[in-house]
């Protein structure tokens, strides 16, 4: 079984890879500009990713970092730190993908 | 606990993927996690010594030293370093100059890649 | 000729790369210019936020806590200050549902210009009226 | 445990930046990695290409000519020598209208391998068997 | 008026604002990856930025390095070198961006 | 002939954008332009000097002096390099150091103007 976590570092130009690549058992953890498709609704509309089947994460500095908080963050996301993130790449995934 | 390779090719203070390099190594270290980092294309000017800390750019020189003292293995790749002319006697001491098999063998024998590439 | 205007067009999202830093930094230095021009020449910058650029302008940014480094919002409140004009794109800021009591201000520090909220139309009709424009 | 299979994604279009070289390069390296390993032990790359990405498997590469540096073209040939097994997207082959014909070969150079156009679905499969995987 | 010389240097990952500025003498010079828009359809189609109303113009360099030639090249395009580009930034358009 | 300032924010080896920035500057030279060039970002790392030339990496030293000795002027971001740990000693002699403004300058005596920015 594929447990596969992947880091989402972009909004906009996110590479439509992370649309296409799926697994058994899938985690999106949202950094940098990838924090936008938490907290943001485009025409009123959430990102398409959160419609995957997945687990949701957005890491809390890079949140803040831009201005945006805990409260921003859509329902359907868990917010996390480094030190969370740690956790997940070694307990809950075995294949990484930066995308 | 686990051993834990990272690779970054993102560039000291023209990215800010490079900080999220040096944050998660210092976080899994801090757990007592085994941690490699490997730095190819542009990450390999992390390995230039006396960057200037000035506040509007980020800084590495600390963290990587930092990480080094904790036990974390850092490597550079060498040609991509010497092509943008940074030669061994002018990097921090203590990181590593190799070839990319280098970062290969170190991937063999971890729990977990995260290889940060797209740059 | 006396005085041109330069078109800076911010149109990446913030701390991704310095891009947004720098297109701030260089309208700002526009104050000091004229130690390399004759008297009474000079730019004036005309800073534009357009498409994911408009996150650049969200108030309460972290990254000296969490990253060491100056701020894009303070270097957005430092434009405001030198009393650069900004325009934000009135069109993305709605498409991305962001609210104008979401966006950096500088009059505690006593700026008198504010961020400027105009709809593409006239970011359109600002940039045709400048001499060069500088995209980052 | 002996040898791990390692999944190499080629998803950027060619020259922009280094990170397609750089995904060929460090596949190649597979070769020299029992330099630093016991006997027994290896990495075997399945290198993927997808999305724009595919791209970089157009033959006729004028690079050394134009801008001085090897083509990524040497590089996938280079790859089919050295035996390692590269994917091409054949959904996004037929999306961009890039017939097999169009795609680099080593036939010439006594290469065994061939470039193998494979669905998605098949990628994701190649992809999902590896041990670790490396997105450039 | 505005005589607007824009290169254009990315294909699927090109920011929006080439799509969106406009000036009464537009040029799109494709540069780099932005050569893709003159010589791919995507699922049968020309790029969007080819509706455009424009004159448009491709990298012969940038064309050759990616193993596309002139034959590849949409009609509405023309091909230029490096020493064509000069010409075009002081003689045809009058601001430049690069997008 | 006129004047043409052209900026560049991408790195030399890591982003094909400096070669064309590189290119452009030639061709211009050639057809009896004055050119000037504003590097800043990771675009300061074009002013290391002793950049081995290596056929895998773009090679930018050669082609900066060749343009110097043309007459283009070119100048760095002092700030981005020390930033980087590139020091005034390191780098190609010839080029200038000095700050934005400079820049600015340039572009109001300037025909035409090439920001090469989105990095």
């Amino acid at each position: 079984m594929m447990k596969l976590g992947v880091f989402v570092n972009d909004f906009k130009s996110v590479v439509d890879t992370v649309d296409r690549l799926t697994a058994e058992k899938l985690g999106l953890i949202f950094i940098q500009n990838g924090v936008f498709h938490a907290t943001i609704k485009e025409n009123g509309k959430s990102s398409s990713l959160l419609d995957k089947s997945a687990t949701f994460y957005v890491l809390s500095e890079d949140l803040s970092t831009r201005g945006l908080t805990d409260a921003d963050v859509d329902k359907r996301v868990k917010v996390v730190n480094y030190s969370d993130v740690v956790d997940l790449i070694f307990n809950e995934y075995e294949q990484i993908a930066w995308l | 606990m686990g051993t834990l390779t990272i690779a970054s090719f993102s560039s000291l203070v023209g990215s800010r993927s490079m900080d999220f390099t040096l944050k998660l190594a210092k976080a899994a270290v801090d757990k007592g996690h085994n941690v490699n980092i490997w730095l190819s294309s542009n990450a390999v000017m992390i390995a230039k010594a006396n960057q200037k800390h000035l506040k509007d750019y980020s800084h590495a020189e600390k963290y990587v030293k930092e990480l080094m003292d904790k036990g974390a293995e850092i490597c550079v790749c060498e040609a991509c370093a010497l092509a943008r002319g940074i030669h061994k006697p002018e990097a921090i001491e203590g990181i590593k100059w190799d070839a990319m098999h280098w970062y290969l063998a170190k991937i063999y024998n971890s729990d977990r890649v995260v290889h940060i590439g797209g740059e | 000729m006396s005085v041109i205007d330069l078109g800076f067009i911010i149109q990446r999202p913030p701390y991704k790369s310095e891009t947004s830093t720098l297109g701030l930094t260089h309208a700002i230095s526009y104050q000091v210019v004229d130690m390399f021009l004759d008297d009474g020449q000079g730019v004036t910058p005309k800073v534009c936020f357009i498409g994911e650029g408009v996150f650049n302008c969200l108030s309460g940014h972290k990254a000296m806590e969490n990253y060491g480094v100056t701020s894009i919002e303070s270097h957005v409140k430092n434009g405001l200050l030198v009393d650069l004009d900004m325009y934000v794109c009135k069109d993305d800021l709605e498409r991305f549902g962001i609210t104008e009591d979401k966006l950096a201000d500088a009059e505690d520090m006593g700026a008198d210009k504010k961020l400027q909220i105009v709809p593409f139309s006239e970011i359109q009709t600002i940039l045709s009226n400048t001499k060069h424009i500088l995209a980052f």
